[in-house]
């Protein structure tokens, strides 16, 4: 049963790849980066039961807490670059 | 199922060959030290596919689980700290890069390579 | 059955990696190495190491995309030029491919518990850890003491990319109250649309700490230890800088107690080595720390982790304010 | 009364795989933006909902499920305080919410 669930976790994890890789905005990449984050974390859990192993469950907590710093890191990104370029060049840019 | 016995190694070649591509015919120096993480990566994946036992668990003793198979703690704990160390070396070429921006205005090895010969 | 799972997973790997170098898209190239770390950590999990997925996803979740976005931010965004020589590249590469996947199939099946990997010292460190060192966690007691020097070697290559870091990076500073903490500054975008951020992360922070430190002294029972909360604490002041401003986050920890950190652990980490010597025991031998031979071994392990955790810590954070510091030019 | 809470949380089990591969398949082929984050954020939460409380009933009354809740709670307050940040950052960038197949590349470049 956890084998099932891991499966469909893992074929969800290659169609937001697909999507990451797609594009076509950038936004849509964080997206997929940030649902590929959160199938890792149910995927995570779902082995450390599959293995028997439930102690092993830190990994699923770990990415659960910290998961969110990169989309944070990208927005920061997005800010400071727009602060920064905003006289060099035209927002439209920033889109892509 | 028997030839699947080599596809982690396959994989393994094929990573390293693709971090290899990046660090040896891309002329951005963040993409070469993207593809050195790449090629980083792979030699991790090299020693925990050597590290796994078949029908083994992770090394860590626990009631739960008694008189089973228990993977090789070895490789991971080289890998373990050759990890952080990744990222800090990674961190460290990333401040060269940051450092030839600032002195070139050029990230690119070629245009960098023409400055210096004038 | 987990076979395929695995299959599946490293599949998945090697069209990321191949996506991440045909972009010419530096942030986009930057987004999908981290699904690529996470992709690497669930199949360390699934080989069966733990301690080593855990270590991945501490810095691959957070701090290595930080620190790209952080080197794109001063540098640029794209590759501008096409790839030169091309197709002789691609043909070396070809090449070295077949001659390295030949040499696989010299290599022993996967998981086969007669390689000669499993022959020499793995099982005698599986056996005498419960003997000699006691704790549950055997990647640990490898870590700590039967390899105690290798892990002074990593530890101090660590601190030597922290100072070669701050050598190249913090020689020119902004001058001070460039982009400091200020309220009229941050209300153009910042306040109205990260509120909800805000609040999120201010909950977030303290659950990030507690568990880095969790995981710093429950490396001896579960997968854990020093590098791992090393790179878990750091990630939360790097999130705390995110959203109060990278000056703020000097102020609760400036530079001089991330010197201190680096330092100390690493002094720390000798120390205890010296401490061996001084007892009357070799270099980094803990037996002596303590009455009981195994008890000696687990506070030596316990001091050399705490070790670790400083200097990683202050080393990460150290580079990360290195880079966050500088003015893009 | 174990057969019936294995039942239960091969259920819930199946359910959270069903939504978590529904969201995937809405995240690839929903035409713009929003849409596909409307796809992949309700499912996110659903799916880890269900599939957490599946693997929760397994463990039973322990550490295990204390963590298990951690994690779930975790991800509730992450999960949507992304993808909020995020479709708020999209919008200041001028991609314009529209119904229309692929209107986001054209409004973006």
């Amino acid at each position: 049963m956890y084998f099932a669930v891991a499966m469909a976790l893992v074929v969800t994890m290659a169609l937001a790849l697909a999507r990451a890789v797609i594009g076509p905005t950038v936004y849509d990449r964080v997206l997929s980066v940030n649902m590929f984050g959160t199938k890792t974390v149910l995927l995570l859990a779902v082995i450390a039961f599959l293995y028997g192993r439930p102690d092993f469950l830190d990994l699923a907590l770990a990415y659960a807490l910290i998961n969110f710093i990169g989309v944070l890191a990208v927005l920061e990104f997005f800010r400071s670059r727009a602060r920064h370029s905003e006289q060099e060049q035209e927002p439209e840019d920033l889109a892509r | 199922m028997e030839f699947l016995g080599l596809y982690h190694y396959w994989v393994f070649v094929v990573l390293l060959m693709i971090g290899f591509y990046a660090v040896v015919a891309k002329l951005n120096l963040i993409k070469k030290l993207i593809g050195l993480s790449i090629f980083q990566s792979a030699v991790f994946l090299l020693y925990i596919t050597m590290s796994k036992v078949s029908g083994g668990t992770a090394p860590i003793f626990s009631e739960q689980v008694s008189g089973v198979l228990y993977s090789n703690p070895l490789p991971q704990v080289l890998i373990l700290t050759a990890i952080v160390v990744g990222i800090s070396t990674t961190a460290l070429g990333l401040g060269i890069v940051v450092r030839i921006k600032e002195e070139y205005g050029s990230i690119e090895e070629h245009e960098i390579q023409e400055i210096d010969r004038q | 059955m987990t076979v395929v799972l695995g299959v599946l997973l490293l599949t998945l790997l090697v069209i990321t990696a191949i996506a991440i170098v045909r972009t010419k898209n530096l942030f986009v190239a930057v987004m999908l190495l981290g699904i690529f770390s996470l992709l690497i950590a669930a199949n360390f999990f699934i080989l069966d190491a733990a301690d080593v997925a855990l270590t991945e996803a501490a810095v691959g979740a957070g701090i290595s995309t930080v620190l790209f976005l952080g080197a794109l931010a001063l540098t640029s965004e794209f590759e501008r030029a096409p790839t030169p020589h091309r197709w002789l590249s691609l043909a070396v590469v070809t090449g070295a491919t077949l001659v390295v996947l030949y040499a696989t199939f010299d290599k022993p099946a996967f998981g086969d518990p007669g390689a000669p990997v499993h022959q020499h010292v793995a099982p005698w460190y599986l056996q005498k850890t419960p003997e000699f060192v006691g704790i549950p966690n055997v990647v640990t007691a490898v870590l700590g003491s039967f390899r105690g020097y290798d892990t002074l070697g990593e530890v101090f290559v660590v601190f030597t990319a922290g100072i070669g870091v701050l050598f190249l990076l913090s020689g020119r500073r902004r001058p001070t109250g460039g982009r400091a903490y200020d309220p009229t500054q941050k209300t153009s975008i910042g306040l109205r649309s990260h509120v909800i951020p805000l609040v999120v992360s201010r909950l977030l922070t303290p659950f990030i700490l507690l568990f880095g430190l969790y995981v710093q002294f429950h490396g001896e029972y579960g997968p854990g230890g020093g590098f791992q909360a090393g790179a878990l604490i750091a990630a939360a002041f790097i999130l705390y800088a995110l959203i109060e401003g990278e000056e703020r986050c000097l102020e609760v920890l400036p530079q001089s107690a991330l010197n201190a950190l680096m330092v100390g652990g690493a002094l720390l980490y000798g120390g205890v080595g010296v401490m061996g010597i001084l007892l009357g025991a070799d270099f980094l031998d803990y037996s002596m720390l303590a009455a009981d031979p195994v008890s000696g071994q687990q506070l030596g392990i316990i001091l050399i982790e705490a070790g670790v955790g400083m200097t990683v810590t202050g080393v990460l954070l150290s580079i990360f304010h290195a880079f966050a510091a500088r003015d893009p030019t | 009364m174990k057969l019936a809470l294995d039942i239960l949380s091969w259920v819930l089990l199946t359910a959270g795989g069903a939504f978590v591969l529904v969201g995937g398949i809405g995240a690839l082929r929903m035409p713009n933006l929003y849409t596909r984050m409307h796809a992949a954020s309700v499912t996110d939460t659903m799916g880890a909902v269900l599939v957490i409380a599946g693997v929760m009933i397994q463990a039973g009354l322990s550490l295990v499920t204390l963590k298990l809740a951690a994690i779930l709670m975790f991800l509730l307050i992450t999960s949507p305080t992304a993808s909020y940040a995020l479709a708020n950052a999209a919008l200041l960038a001028g991609i314009k919410p529209s119904a229309g197949s692929a209107a986001d590349l054209e409004d973006a470049s």
